[in-house]
């Protein structure tokens, strides 16, 4: 699993003239991202904003192309079908941010992936960005990054852009900003991004922003135990505040039984060497002790 | 989505899995036709979406007229509450009158998936009828947990796992193996999120029976259940929360005093979790979600409103797609259609337009105060301790 | 196992896949009945178990009551042979009477196991209504395959795949998707060897149609489908074929004079490859299977000498489990129990006890050459030519 | 994939109280196979022959032996869930002699062998045997081996006896002998085997027996051609006169088109450098001109 994007980064959009398809494509290119082509069954051969060619299927565009990824906008019932076209076409690195997939679509997709070695990141996800490499693929507002050394992986959008506008505000820089999924099953985990931040030259330490629900960040913690890490790590729980059983927006974030909570997340982080952040508002201040 | 014990039970019994006999009451003249029925004795249970209704009484082993007639009158059309529940109340409309079992042992069954294995899971206990948690913080080898393979379902060789750490003799295996592909094929064919039997019992027949039944679906999935969607019962759902999630909108309804307004679960979680570092409490969990226009953003905080116990609203958005100035006159728009006196507002705007945004709301008579981040969302809310 | 056409689109239909409206004839009365409720235009098609009808005459379009009784009358009860059959023939005991279709576009579609990606293939080609194999070794561009993913089975953009190969415009996608996923649906809930429609047909009303359907079984799976079992027509099959396969012999019927009796499938392809390279033709294969003891081997060597054109029977056992003694004492069996002439034997055995069992048998009064090993048999048999 | 079997392949035969299991159980260990323990659900507990223990379960049987091999005598009906039972409980060799599996049932496992790297041997066939180790898993005649240096893979039982027979008889003895069964879908295809072959430094020639039906024979073809095999192989292919569409015995063995015909097959060995064995009784006769 690489999370490596840049110049040769060369991304498909599927579902590009749909509304929100469309506006994020062209925030994308504004970026610097290399869009190379559009997907939506049945608008083959159009135009979007008169540079991008729309093709019926993932296999047409990827053969006339030569793109190595994909961003999925496509609606929640269809979108399944979307990603398994583009791992079936033959690309590395899909990035779905559509919402509200059935978990059980899932879990086969979740095999699929993993069975051809293609990298899923999302659903339910804004993304990834590399501010250097003025390569974006995904939804987050791109202003607000800046070139740097520092990684933040999250399984939320918004508060993504919250940890980096701290960052950036602080004069941090960031290597690479990965939003992992609301969703209780994503194709990347903690784990995969945080092995890569840990392998990455450009990456001298972590932003951690987890929440409530799961297991995730506890598997993450023995992870980072399991490898004896040593790059520092700021890290983030959110949701100490929220009840038992509500689901908290993402279908990820439900408290079911003690593991879920943000208290056992927090304490086995802490464990696993990683500096807890004690107010969401002090993100940057934490990681500044402690690189 | 949740549904009624008895609304399980039909399902499980679709599905193969063996439930007791049982009749559905909504008044006290069915439900006590229903019991006699059952030769005036039978198990009494409230249909309430909560746990822990044995505990405060609403199930009952009733063995004549008058009692039936008393747990009758006791619960129809009254409000009900468990430790669950905590201090919310859900109406009964319905009480579940069920042929009394003999129970031989209790155990414990789920389906539900792990997203640490990314599979559905196989949850098995012999201590059944009790508080799964505390089993599994107890008497943790108590628990079985079997990942079932995406391809395969259940196979032969783990329900005899399963029956072998149930306790269960080797002549039960074709029961208990129709038991787990049963409730398999349901968690598949219907999207279920959780199926939980607790207790699963064996009775003096040397039947496996589910006793009760919790199911909840997968909320992503109902528009290819159209069938389960109508097994929703609104009269146990929160009338806002309902009204906001037709327009997008994830609303929690919690206790506080704070009332808050963000776009992104995450930055909502987080900043509930900052009201509360201030010693305060959020009214409630809100995500304005995608697509914002003014008038989304107005009806958000109409419902902020809509609660008694709101006396500050917190306003946290980091504009992307969302321009903070439409959010800004959507709130207004809001403000004025309420009638209550309005309560304090912490406005935290960034992003698309935000310096547009907090020019027109300052242009207001509403009791305003700006914070740039987190840090001075949390040093207004602990001024106003 | 094979079924006729008419069971096949019966249970397309029960799959979602449509099928022209059709009746089942056993009678000339039932036809014509049938036949004026499609206003005396339909198409007449006999079911046998075989390929190539419409060639050899045994389908027609008819539009007057006078053809369709003079159809009825050629073939009810009668022996049919087509190519295929060879010079077998097979009784025609049922007449499908089918509403005319008008015909677009023919196409192709089937799906079947490929050993070589060791999955389901759905096979889809616009050229339908002719012989496959002639298209796939003249235009194979014109065959699309598409291994089905065991997790998945088949997927929307599969579907749009195949839609546009088969060059069907982009509003047919529904109609398409139904049927091939509900092809699928019916491969593997009733364990198909082969589903093959041919031709799929595109009609004036834009619909696509199964026109011809041909579904095989996968023998192994029966036991778990037993409603496809009572599909089985014995009246289309051999009848030492269906009496040996009771008994666990494999046998099949051919059309050559050296019968053989062999233990192990590859071992009797092998001796009647042997058979042939002596100049001669065998007239079965046999495979006597596993667990034989001295009545199976003695009902092997009896369905062979049924066979009126075996002049030479060629035993070559390679004894494991199988003794030659009790072999040797269960051939003997059959040849008394036999009518006719005994034929010339060729004694091959190997193994358990074969010096025994060589005794046995060179202790009778039958013609018996013994072989040591299949150069000796091919000797042996070139003698005979 | 590993083929290699010896002193250190401990072996458990599930289905061991049937009748076939248990004679044949017997027969691999008077040949001298390391049979540690017998597994039938229900039968936990017995003694078969005195001296190996029967478990209920396989996990119980590998745990407490140490097993890494299983052999399954199990009736079809039962024997998929033996299979995944084994794969299940870490055992890395499965070797199926079970007939007359469901061939929906063999892509399923098929698949999950694959995944979890399990070598599955069959089903519907007899087995493997190295001489020279005295290893035999499976139901051929153990006496008609020979230790020697030739590798002989074959779709069938009692053709493999009839090679191996020539090949003893004229002084050629055996590395190890593969059956790998007759069905449509088996675990290991000629192209594993022969890889093991020609990798195998105690192998110095090979006997390819194949048969109509299917196209596996091509498949070791194009493969062959691809590695541009030296080793000698002698092919034979069986089935030259039989007729299409009519299945000889083995579920695998019907003609459907002209790939599954005998010439195709030995047109394509011819071309990947095979001598094709012309007459069946001639096998070791054309391996010897060759070796």
């Amino acid at each position: 699993m690489s999370l490596k994007i840049d110049d040769n980064t060369k991304v498909i959009v599927q579902g590009i003239t749909g509304k929100e398809g469309g506006f994020h494509a062209l925030r994308c290119i504004e970026y610097g991202t290399n869009i190379v082509a559009g997907v939506t069954p049945g608008r083959g051969g159009q135009m979007f904003n008169d540079t991008i060619k729309v093709y019926d299927s993932m296999k047409e565009a990827t053969h006339e192309t030569g793109a190595n990824t994909s961003l999925i906008f496509v609606p929640a019932p269809f979108a399944p079908d979307a990603i398994l076209e583009s791992i079936y076409s033959g690309i590395k690195t899909v990035i779905c941010i559509t919402e509200g997939i059935p978990v059980n679509e899932m879990i086969k997709i979740y095999k699929i992936a993993n069975d051809l070695g293609v990298t899923l990141i999302g659903p339910n996800c804004p993304g990834l960005i590399n501010p250097a490499q003025k390569c974006k693929i995904g939804i987050m507002p791109g202003d607000i990054f800046m070139p740097g050394r520092i990684g933040v992986v999250s399984r939320s959008g918004t508060l993504t852009y919250e940890a980096v506008d701290q960052l950036t505000k602080s004069g941090i820089g960031q290597s690479l900003c990965v939003g992992i999924g609301g969703d209780p099953i994503v194709g990347t985990t903690f784990i995969n991004v945080l092995d890569y931040f840990i392998q990455d030259e450009e990456t001298d330490g972590i932003v951690f922003i987890g929440e409530i629900g799961g297991t995730k960040e506890q598997e993450a913690a023995e992870y980072l135990k399991s490898i004896n890490n040593t790059k520092p790590i700021a890290a983030l729980i959110v949701g100490a505040s929220a009840p038992e059983g509500k689901r908290m927006g993402h279908a990820g974030a439900v408290i079911s039984g003690d593991s879920g909570k943000a208290e056992s997340k927090m304490f086995a982080l802490k464990e696993a060497g990683c500096e807890i952040v004690i107010h969401p508002g002090q993100i940057a201040e934490t990681l500044k002790k402690i690189i | 989505m949740k549904i009624h014990e008895y609304q399980s039970k039909k399902l499980l019994n679709e599905f193969g899995v063996p439930v007791p006999k049982s009749t559905i009451a909504t008044d006290k003249e069915t439900l006590l036709e229903n019991f006699r029925d059952f030769q005036s004795k039978a198990v009494l249970k409230v249909q309430v979406h909560a746990g822990g209704r044995g505990k405060a009484g609403g199930v009952k082993l009733v063995d004549n007229s008058q009692d039936a007639v008393e747990f009758a009158d006791k619960f129809f059309g009254n409000l009900f509450q468990t430790f669950q529940t905590g201090d919310e109340s859900v109406v009964v409309n319905k009480i579940l009158v069920e042929e009394a079992s003999i129970i031989v042992s209790e155990m414990y069954l789920a389906l539900l998936v792990d997203g640490s294995n990314q599979s559905i899971n196989i949850i098995a206990s012999p201590e059944g009828g009790t508080d799964i948690e505390e089993v599994a913080s107890k008497n943790p080898e108590k628990i079985f947990s079997l990942p079932v393979n995406t391809i395969l379902g259940p196979t032969d060789f783990h329900v005899r796992e399963i029956l072998d750490f149930l306790n269960l003799d080797k002549t039960l295996f074709s029961q208990l193996n129709k038991i787990i592909r049963g409730l398999y094929k349901l968690y598949i064919d219907k999207d279920c999120s959780l199926i939980e039997i607790n207790p699963l019992i064996l009775n003096d027949n040397n039947e496996i029976i589910a006793l009760d039944a919790k199911i909840t679906f997968d909320e992503d999935a109902l528009f290819r259940n159209k069938d389960i969607s109508e097994l929703r019962d609104l009269s146990q759902e929160n009338e806002v929360e309902i009204k906001t999630a037709e327009l997008g909108i994830k609303y929690v309804q919690l206790k506080g005093s704070v009332g808050c307004i963000v776009n992104g679960a995450g930055l909502a979680m987080a900043t509930m979790d900052v009201i509360q570092s201030a010693g305060l409490s959020p009214a409630n969990f809100l995500d304005i979600g995608g697509g914002a226009d003014e008038d989304k953003v107005s009806k958000a905080m109409s419902a902020v409103l809509s609660d008694g116990n709101v006396k500050i609203v917190l306003v946290n958005l980091f504009g992307g797609i969302l321009r903070c100035d439409v959010a800004a006159r959507g709130f207004i728009l809001a403000l004025k259609d309420s009638d209550g006196t309005p309560p304090k507002l912490i406005i935290r705007m960034q992003g698309t337009n935000s310096e547009e945004g907090k020019r027109i709301l300052s242009n207001t008579k509403y009791n305003i105060s700006f914070a740039e981040n987190l840090d001075q969302i949390s040093q207004i809310l602990s001024s106003e301790e």
